[in-house]
């Protein structure tokens, strides 16, 4: 086991993978700069700096991974994805599909999301769940180091286009990383805590918002299992109706916003196929219907807190089926 | 000041193959194939046996022109007109016309229809009916030539309306900064679906705003096929050459409407009378009939043997079957 | 009652909102000469052919609908909304926020989906969802003539950004559209159809599929109630949770694909604020995760159908409720 | 040839106001206010009480040149380094410190931050921190000005980097096309966040780019108050009698790193230096002491005005209040 923080545990999946195939690069604004290690090890060809352009930035990495590259960009933070949703929503999501699988686009994307640098809403966007919805492509959204390394590796080796968002939160904060950590599968969540009374099922920053939850409602003797979705395309399906057969509620938990949010997208994965083990109403914590505020105190409420997900919980033990 | 060095610079075959000179009866031949076969998809169209579709009717040559210029190791990315592109390639108007016809044996089984036809066999990575979409993806081929090390360059067709989209200026903006091969070859057809191109541009033309990125840039007859073909040789010449790209802007009109049915009624009646005048098959034809190089029996020939292409194609395209219900979901993900 | 279709509908929306409020134009590509009567009665400034570039033609549409016009701007299809997602989202939906209210932004973006011309996924791709999961933008995609009508002066009237999605299979449907039609307020569901065993919640195109549907299942004995969303934000909540409570039973339609749907907002919903009256799982009839089909075959089976509901509803009456 | 014309050529009031020409101390006190303002940023960031933010030290120039060539009616939209526009148009620096700080009183109500700071009062429509959001939404300003009959024009502000989106380019074509009355001001600083300029353009700068798109343009000295003063005195003059759009590009240099804090250590030492030789304010405060028009006692008391006022500034700033925990939701809908 090694200790490093996220930042660090993406760099060196980059490495490691870059190490192994040649074919893999990276670019973006600021690549080369900020990644000095990388373009050390790698050279100028493999680790570019870019125009400021999204767009091109984008497109430039689907038309290469059609043609034999892998290329990894760093888009920066995920509202600028705005200016890429082109190329990554109708070229590298659908041209495999209308190509009858002729070409394909082995890409990955990085971006940065979410709340506590004071940046406002131009920087700070949970905008996951609109590539969640669209055909093509692969999310991913860790929470630890470790799940960062694994699972950037197997974005990087998987053939078709992934997005791995980072919550800018999550950065620097470090954690145990296995030495020979291998690639993590796509699809797959962790369980971070079991627990037979109630579901919460979180991904990113919030999955440390409902393991502080669980302790506290620990001590109030709600025993609350934890799952990371880590991957929200695909989506761990069976681990998320494993649990609520078991517990027989759920509280899905995400900074972005509700309306079509993917906490939406569990709510209705279990209200049709874990319906009859419910015993309560699905809940969902998320950000409020609005853009991020800069404002300190304002930012911080825009972002669900345990003791919101205790009570959520607390409601629940509460609340009597009705048949 | 700090020198940065364009990381790089591409490695081209030193000495690549340079396809013949164009034979204008070929050429000529080949401009009939692409007319009748989008004679051919309107007529289907009309008896409602193909979906509606955009035809290249007038711009028969600088896809002749260019594509004869390209070798076997050069890529294509074009757009939604792109018929034209994949015939000059050599690309089965059987296949093509099942792909428009939904069918399981067209060149992408189906599932492209007529806007987003590629064809890997041939090199042709896509047509994007995204308007700009192949001026995003024209880089990434670019930069896999030269990264893998990859004799090839890239033609990447576009219109005068997509030189409007911020995409044409990112596009060559990276091109001339990374030292991309890519020969960018603008169509400038004087119209944008609906709207006529000086109604979007104060610029005169496309090759100014390539020069002001520096990116070379050249203006070429895009009526005239062997034109447009001498003008493609030498800039693939420089593109070998210099390593960098080089965008042809070749002035041509658009004879129909933007997508079948069109009755044109918002076109200037003058304007079309103007370049109907200057239509590339009769203009090549007239003049190799002048020249003594072709005779009327000759072309008898030729019209002969594009129309038992274009009979065969459409019964083979007929003949193919839909795709079944499974393939709804398949090449989604690898 | 005048009878008319889908596009003369929008047609007759715009040139009364022209007449009425002179800070009313339209532009986009093509506009002036497809709308030719608009262009002769309102003059060639307040009806514009633009150039082929989206991303400034909501740009310029946010603009100018900060400093006193009511820009409405046609961006054709709907996959060309990713060339203007910056100016839609980050812009018109967030700076009115961002700039603590002095700005607001009132706009229409009009763009077609759906599937029916056999042109393919860089043409038909219904991506509503994301808008709706986005702060600050409203979100109105009707079904009939006299609903275009009525909700296009409703968003031509508001004062904040408002899409309205027209579904291209319904552009040449006629309709009843009353002559002296007034601007329906957004945020009101229509009830089509009632009933007492079973709630049918769709929009566009798929509520026809689901008045027939309901239909075939009278024939059998089952009374199905159908509500058409009309907009899809603000969403009609208490709409559907009325009918829920009233049938126990939901089943949500639409041509969008799956994740993170506009069905899977209604389905979570309603397993969260109908729970007790809910008498079996919530089921979604959607569009594949998958881009969209060129060839017609394909492209039909693309879009839920009648039969596929009946079924859906049919396994739903026989669902045993488990407590 | 159908003869298209733009449609209601702006009509712009004929004998504008025509703003005094700068007095050079008056902007070398503006100048100074605006670094001032940027240090106290740096030191309340440094000592945790502010969020990092994006200065513009060493750009003071065009901020104060430019704006003070702009008339009451005219608009600003701006990018991330928009302090000094904001204070050259009179933007009190206190609830500008309050908006940076998230408080209250700031100019958004702390909604905002550093980096999206806009004051209707003020005709400051937009800091885009989107890199080329004020270049999509310039056009729109403009637009309604021509359509509204309103006299002013727009003066939008954006960097080099920005020249490299997409958006320049659509936003010249469009301003170009509709005659709409935009002065485009390139700050060049020849940074675009921790890229430098010369790997991000084969192209020597962006004025070039304009007049290919049909934009006239200019290129002035960056670091000189009263030569950009007097150029844009000249494009502003050429908006209103041509109705046409206008580009000046003002070359200056960053200053400091791209956001505070930052240790520059990417940055090249040799060009630092040199640039630091012509920082704008002691350039203009030499000259003012030379041509004997400023003695050390008259820049002691701007000094002391400045000083004082950034501490008003700031004691106002710490006074204000977080807004409450409503304002959360609320101005997301009209
Ligand atoms: C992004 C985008 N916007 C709009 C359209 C609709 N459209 C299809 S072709 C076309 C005109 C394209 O003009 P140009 O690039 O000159 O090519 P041409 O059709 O003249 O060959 C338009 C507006 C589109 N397909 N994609
Ligand atoms: C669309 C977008 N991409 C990237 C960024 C990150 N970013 C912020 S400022 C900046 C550099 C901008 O360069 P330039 O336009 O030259 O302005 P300058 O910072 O030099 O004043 C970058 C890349 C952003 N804010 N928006
Ligand atoms: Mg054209
Ligand atoms: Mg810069």
């Amino acid at each position: 086991m090694t200790t490093m923080t996220v930042n660090d545990a993406i760099s060196a999946a980059l490495a490691e993978e870059m190490r192994r195939d040649p074919t893999v690069l990276i670019f973006g604004e600021g690549v080369a700069t900020k990644r000095r290690d990388l373009l050390e090890e790698f050279g100028a060809a493999r680790v570019r700096n870019t125009p400021l352009a999204e767009g091109i930035i984008a497109g430039t990495a689907a038309g290469a991974a059609a043609t034999g590259l892998r290329p990894v960009i760093d888009l920066l933070f995920a509202p600028f994805l705005c200016y890429a949703m082109d190329e990554i929503v109708n070229s590298a999501g659908k041209l495999r599909y209308l190509s009858g699988g002729q070409f394909q686009f082995p890409m990955v994307v990085l971006a940065m999301t979410g709340a506590g640098w004071g940046v406002g809403a131009q920087h700070n966007h949970n905008n996951e769940s609109w590539f969640v919805h669209s055909p093509g492509l692969k999310i991913v959204m860790p929470s630890t180091p470790a799940d960062f390394k694994g699972l950037m590796k197997t974005a990087i080796r998987d053939d078709n286009p992934v997005l791995v968002f980072a919550d800018i939160a999550l950065g620097y904060t470090p954690g145990e990383v296995p030495e020979d950590a291998e690639a993590i599968p796509l699809g797959k969540a962790a369980l971070r805590r079991e627990g037979t009374d109630v579901t919460l099922v979180s991904y990113a920053k919030t999955v440390g918002t409902c393991l502080q939850a669980a302790d506290a409602l620990a001590a109030d003797g709600i025993d609350a299992e934890v799952i990371d979705l880590r991957s929200l395309k695909p989506l761990d399906e069976a681990a998320i109706l494993r649990s609520v057969a078991k517990t027989g509620r759920l509280v899905v938990v995400h900074e972005a916003s509700r309306l079509c949010g993917v906490g939406a997208e569990v709510a209705a994965l279990v209200a049709e196929k874990a319906f009859a083990s419910l015993r309560a109403p699905v809940l969902r914590l998320t950000g409020p219907d609005a853009p991020a505020p800069a404002s300190f105190p304002l930012e911080q409420a825009f972002v669900p807190q345990p003791d919101a997900v205790v009570a959520a919980v607390q409601s629940l033990m509460l609340d009597v089926v009705a048949a | 000041m700090t020198a940065f060095l364009s990381p790089d610079p591409a490695v081209l075959d030193p000495a690549p193959l340079d396809p013949a000179p164009l034979d204008p009866v070929a050429a000529l031949e080949r401009m009939m194939l692409i007319r009748a076969y989008e004679e051919t998809l309107i007529d289907l169209h009309g008896r409602g046996r193909a979906a509606g579709t955009c035809t290249a009717v007038g711009q028969e040559a600088p896809a002749v022109g260019v594509v004869s210029a390209l070798t076997a190791d050069d890529l294509i990315l074009t757009n939604h007109r792109s018929a034209g592109h994949l015939l000059a390639r050599g690309a089965d108007p059987g296949r093509m016309l099942a792909e428009v016809m939904g069918k399981r044996d067209g060149y992408c089984g189906g599932k492209s229809g007529s806007l987003h036809i590629s064809a890997k066999e041939l090199g042709v990575v896509l047509t994007s009916t995204i308007v700009g979409g192949e001026l995003a993806l024209a880089t990434g081929v670019g930069l896999s030539r030269t990264m893998l090390k990859q004799p090839g360059i890239v033609a990447c067709f576009f219109g005068d309306g997509a030189a409007c989209e911020g995409r044409f200026h990112e596009s060559l903006n990276l091109a001339a900064v990374w030292n991309l091969p890519i020969l960018y070859v603008c169509e400038n057809n004087q119209w944008q679906a609906f709207v006529h191109r000086q109604e979007t541009m104060a610029a005169d033309g496309i090759a100014g705003q390539a020069a002001a990125l520096g990116v070379a840039s050249a203006v070429v007859d895009g009526n005239d096929p062997l034109a447009v073909h001498d003008a493609a040789r030498t800039a693939i010449a420089a593109i070998r050459r210099t390593a960098k790209p080089f965008l042809l802007e070749a002035k041509t009109y658009r004879l129909r409407g933007h997508f079948e049915p069109d009755d044109q009624s918002y076109v200037d009646k003058a304007e079309l009378v103007h370049w109907r005048g200057r239509d590339p098959i009769p203009r090549l034809r007239d003049r190799l009939e002048r020249d003594g190089r072709l005779t009327a029996a000759d072309a008898a020939r030729i019209e002969a043997r594009v129309r038992a292409t274009m009979e065969a194609a459409t019964a083979f395209a007929d003949a193919s079957p839909y795709p079944g219900a499974d393939a709804l979901t398949t090449d989604v993900y690898a």
